[in-house]
């Protein structure tokens, strides 16, 4: 175990893995230097520019040219900047990585990583704040992984580059300071699908990932005072998501509320609630309910962004709502 | 793919050689010829691309590959996919969507590969496999192979922005890739020139750094020493090279195209004078390979390739269990 | 009212837009010939190549050059020819077209319309038959529309053009043939956000769009010689969606069934029936349900698409097992 | 934006015109001063670009523009938006994000627009704006108006797509738009060069079929002669034309960004002999101009900028509710 920030557990994390296999390299802009956040700190004197890659600004072909790295059987790791900028590479992402396997019956795989930093962060306004994890979701040949600590997030990585599966891997740019303790140990990974208790509970389950998990962390201490006992998942794994977990939750409080700093209006957290509504229908408490952004570009101003922002009150207003809750 | 015992020379061709490419043609004017009637009558379904009037490229480029070069391709890729040694009855049980195809019938025609032989796969959406290619020549290059990648592409798919984007990259790592672009002059039912600007696709690869041969698309003995010398110089590690082969498409856009937006004296023209089949053959001829020999390659490739579009035919159907195989290891659909 | 085809239907909206307002104009590839499916026969003879432009194949170019030009006043229709090929543009519908406004304060407006068509159609394969509704209803800024109908195809395109917002419009390329009245009166529009009700029914609202109406009618008529009564909503206008006609109509039969042909998971369905489980909680006969496709890409075989295809039988058995539902 | 009288001569620069030049160039590098000092103290959030030692650009093309011409920017766009003829008060004010900012505050500086004097828009998007220019000259041209689009990027954004894509439509629709490319030999932290093939961004848009003018970006006069010839061809309705304009930033790619990438000596050579505003200075001197007119212009404007910055920080905050307008029309968020 070593305390470490999310950025330096995403670093040794990718580090690890360039030491494990020659098959493995990253690139993207700026990465030798460091990257936009520092987390390819170092890599590029560790391991050399050929696999520590420092691109030209061309997210087409980045995307794109790993698509065909991974079809000749090496691991390339992308790095997208902010994941606003994979929108200037979705046909390589969505139409090329994604089902190249299956249109080709089986023939190659795409084992690559597309790493997109997302969320509200420093108020860097409409088209450097965004959160499209339903998107990739939605998409049939993506995993989607989307880690709230630094050891999910060493864990996840490592896991995602051994994968044979493209994966968008989402880190939120608020928690790249974030601190933790990181299992460093040997091949320690952390299992794709699988949810991680947060927080037991009695009266509500929430359902949350990224920056949600901390958000809903302050919204069970509020909630506690208010006698409302929040038990909180933290999915880390968008898809597959664990299911199990979630229902097994639910069972036993009777309530959901899902929690997503991503829009609302078909987030994926439309996709849980409508699981979770339909396989426990009859046996719950009240409604599920779904807390997330309103349907708005995210604003700059320091006065307005708020507006963008999923907030612990709010979490716990919502929780005590299901727990008060009569038709 | 059998590889050519001495480099190809264009002023001084060798008959065998060219009757080997030629054989090649016939493969690929056959199987789309029989393919176009298959999709006529029902049998093939999707959309298909022929490339009739286009083969010299496709053979000869092809026939200076190794087996494990790789090349991407575009949505009219059977010929490359021929000529760089895939089974035709595999190609046509994919197009026919039966199990045994390249890609088990989950492609068709569009999506048509075939690893085996180092097809990394025809591509629905213009320009997308040249990044695909460049990447492909990078991981060549990561590894230290002396393999080289090749990137088919049309005159219409210069106007899109991975086109430069790829090349750029090629050519600032001095990836082992050949860009060969197909330049039939349309794209779609729309004149290329019209809504291109700029001296053509050649000049915009040169302004991108990488070396540019323009050749007669449809002389195949010119275009298999164009491609013998610059696979040979992409392969010695000199970096990427561009291959403007012009050329024309002889059938619509697509099978079900009667392409009436081109001039008939234009098609007439190049049906007539520009046939690369039929220019060959004369080629051949005046190298003393008699009409015989070559009714033969051709009668070969009509039985053989009738046979198996018959044997395709007959083929079962997959499984419909295999619609929800090879998605995904993690988070597979059930 | 005349008797048109969904193509004709469209092509006449076009053309009597172009005729109305001189600001309006069409640009994509090939529409000088008609366009891939013909609905844009003879607009170019009629107005002209300024008018009906034929692009060069450079998707983010006609979709961002739409954004400028929209910018400065005039009211571009963009063709995307697939939806599929609308993925090489995503960057500027989605960071430029649906932001500007926000972003700028209002300072401008950017009144477009792209034309996208979507789904399964002629054994495409997966990179020509996506149907990605879900993607853009989770984008604030953009409006999305789906018409199923020759009269809604003609009537939302018109209210499309003139709308100041930046509409996504999607056309299924299986309708293009399909008949239908078609009131072509004057300055009739098709009012966005509003539904459709297809067929009045007892048991069990079907609530569905584009390709799925029709094949929610042919489940329709199965379900009756099974005794269930079917209450069909096309909501045509999928945002906004009209939230007021399917609770209506839920709370009449108490019974909910989306049904879509993009996959399930995270496609649109989740967020109506996450909204309508929250909504009548506690006032539903049985649990709200979905049906989609299953998440794979599209296969080529006509022996395997099948896999990918909603049908009226599965449409008639899942309306069938909510009204037999027990927990 | 006061339009010259007369042409603009590089040989033989007329003083007048060039003080006014220098004016908007001060006006540019005192209000990015100010911004980054109130940057670091918390005042201004987000993410800020500066364009100090890039100054000439902006403020030459500017000044050869009409009021109803239109320009799109990038993320450094303080200098396109003041040469434009925006006023900086609104400008302070939409960084500080507060009511009265050009976009309400919900912009900020990478976003900051000004659509009341043609500036549609500075991006977060890297050659995002380059499309939308076109597609404004398009827009321009269709409605018969004499009015031109200016497209400011720099050398970084010449290797995505929409670069090729958006000159290949300009030139093929012969549109009314100037390409500016402010080539600062780095995109961020990367020297361009060493990630860019072949001979750089005018070769590509001469590869395009767009005129192409090279010019010392630092040097106020020269800047300001070459684009009034490519202001005044742009109107002439000759099509598209590409200035190449060589320049240096002399802060970091953000105003967080210590630049440490760049090699010292480098650094030190710009700022000490190529800063344009010094190098203005100079040239006004040679033509007569004293220190004291030229002090009396940046005292100006000093004054006037702390005065706007002091107004805008005591502005107040936007109201929460305009969160939620200026989404959409239909289906507005409540
Ligand atoms: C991104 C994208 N845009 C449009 C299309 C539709 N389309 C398919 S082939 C084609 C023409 C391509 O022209 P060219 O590259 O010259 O190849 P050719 O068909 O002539 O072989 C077009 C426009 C597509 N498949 N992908
Ligand atoms: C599509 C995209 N990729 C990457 C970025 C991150 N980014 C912002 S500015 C910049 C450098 C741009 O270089 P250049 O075009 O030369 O402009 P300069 O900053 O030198 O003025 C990069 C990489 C972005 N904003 N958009
Ligand atoms: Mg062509
Ligand atoms: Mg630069």
């Amino acid at each position: 175990m070593s305390r470490l920030t999310y950025r330096e557990a995403a670093r040794l994390a990718l580090a690890h893995e360039l030491a494990a296999d020659p098959a493995v390299w990253t690139l993207g802009e700026d990465i030798g230097r460091g990257g936009v956040f520092g987390q390819y700190q170092g890599l590029q004197a560790e391991f050399g520019p050929t696999r520590v890659v420092d691109t030209p600004i061309s997210e087409a072909a980045i995307m794109g040219g790993a698509v065909g790295a991974a079809l000749l059987g090496t691991r390339p790791v992308v790095e997208m900047r902010f994941s606003d900028f994979a929108l200037c590479a979705v046909d390589e992402l969505v139409n090329q990585a994604a089902k190249a396997r299956y249109m080709f019956g089986g023939q190659a795989r795409v084992p690559l990583v597309v790493r997109q930093p997302v969320g509200l962060w420093s108020n860097s306004a409409a088209q450097h704040s965004q959160s499209l994890e339903s998107w990739y979701v939605h998409i049939p040949g993506l995993v989607v992984l989307a880690p709230a600590t630094p050891a999910d997030n060493y864990g996840l990585l490592r896991a995602a580059i051994r994968s044979d599966d493209p994966v968008v891997h989402l880190e939120h740019k608020d928690l790249w300071p974030a601190e933790g303790e990181v299992p460093l140990d040997g091949d320690w990974e952390v299992p794709i699908g699988v949810a991680r208790r947060v927080r037991e509970g009695r009266d509500v389950t929430v359902v949350t990932w990224s920056g949600g998990v901390r958000i809903a962390e302050e919204a069970a201490t509020l909630a506690e005072t208010q006698g409302v006992s929040l038990d909180i998942l933290d999915l880390r794994s968008l898809w597959p998501w664990d299911r199990g977990a979630v229902l097994d939750s639910v069972a036993r409080t009777g309530r959901l509320l899902v929690v997503h700093e991503a829009v609302e209006v078909a987030g994926f957290g439309a996709e849980i609630a409508a699981t979770v509504a339909d396989a426990l229908f009859g046996a719950l408490k009240a409604p599920v309910r779904r807390l997330g952004a309103p349907r708005i570009p995210v604003p700059y101003s320091p006065a307005l962004e708020p507006a963008s922002r999923i907030t612990a009150p709010a979490v716990a207003a919502a929780a005590a709502g299901l727990v008060s809750w009569r038709s | 793919m059998a590889l050519p015992s001495s480099p190809p020379d264009a002023a001084a061709p060798d008959a065998e050689r060219l009757l080997g490419l030629y054989a090649t043609m016939q493969r690929i004017r056959v199987f789309e010829t029989l393919a176009d009637e298959a999709h006529k009558a029902g049998q093939v379904a999707g959309y298909i691309h022929l490339s009739i009037g286009q083969e010299a490229i496709a053979a000869a480029v092809g026939a200076n590959l190794r087996e494990d070069d790789v090349l991407t391709s575009t949505h009219r890729g059977h010929g490359h996919t021929i000529a760089k040694g895939a089974d035709p009855l595999a190609m046509f049980r994919e197009l026919c969507g039966r199990a045994g195809g390249t890609c088990g019938g989950k492609g068709g025609s569009m999506h048509i590969a075939d690893f085996s032989v180092g097809m990394l796969g025809a591509n629905g959406v213009v320009a997308a496999g040249l990044p695909i290619a460049v990447g492909a020549a990078h991981a060549i290059a990561l590894k230290g192979e002396d393999r080289i990648a090749v990137c088919f592409f049309g005159d219409g798919a210069t106007n899109r922005g991975p086109f430069l984007e790829a090349l750029n990259w090629a050519a600032a790592f001095r990836l082992p890739v050949l860009f060969v672009c197909e330049d039939n002059g349309y794209g779609a039912t729309t004149r290329t020139g019209s809504v291109s600007a700029g001296g053509g696709p050649g000049v915009r690869a040169e302004s991108l750094g990488i070396p540019v041969t323009v050749v007669d698309g449809n002389d195949l003995a010119a275009v298999d020493a164009a491609a013998a010398a610059l696979v040979r110089a992409v392969r010695e590690g000199g970096g990427p090279q561009f291959l403007h082969a012009r050329t024309y498409r002889f059938r619509g856009h697509t099978s079900s195209d009667p392409a009436t937006y081109r001039d008939a004296a234009e098609v007439q023209a190049q049906l007539a004078g520009n046939d690369p089949i039929r220019r060959a053959a004369a080629t051949l001829a005046g190298l003393g390979v008699t009409p015989d020999a070559l009714e033969r390659v051709e009668r070969h490739e009509r039985e053989a390739l009738a046979a198996a579009l018959a044997t395709a035919l007959d083929s079962p159907w997959p499984d419909l269990g295999t619609a929800f195989t090879d998605v995904q290891d993690i988070g597979a659909p059930q």
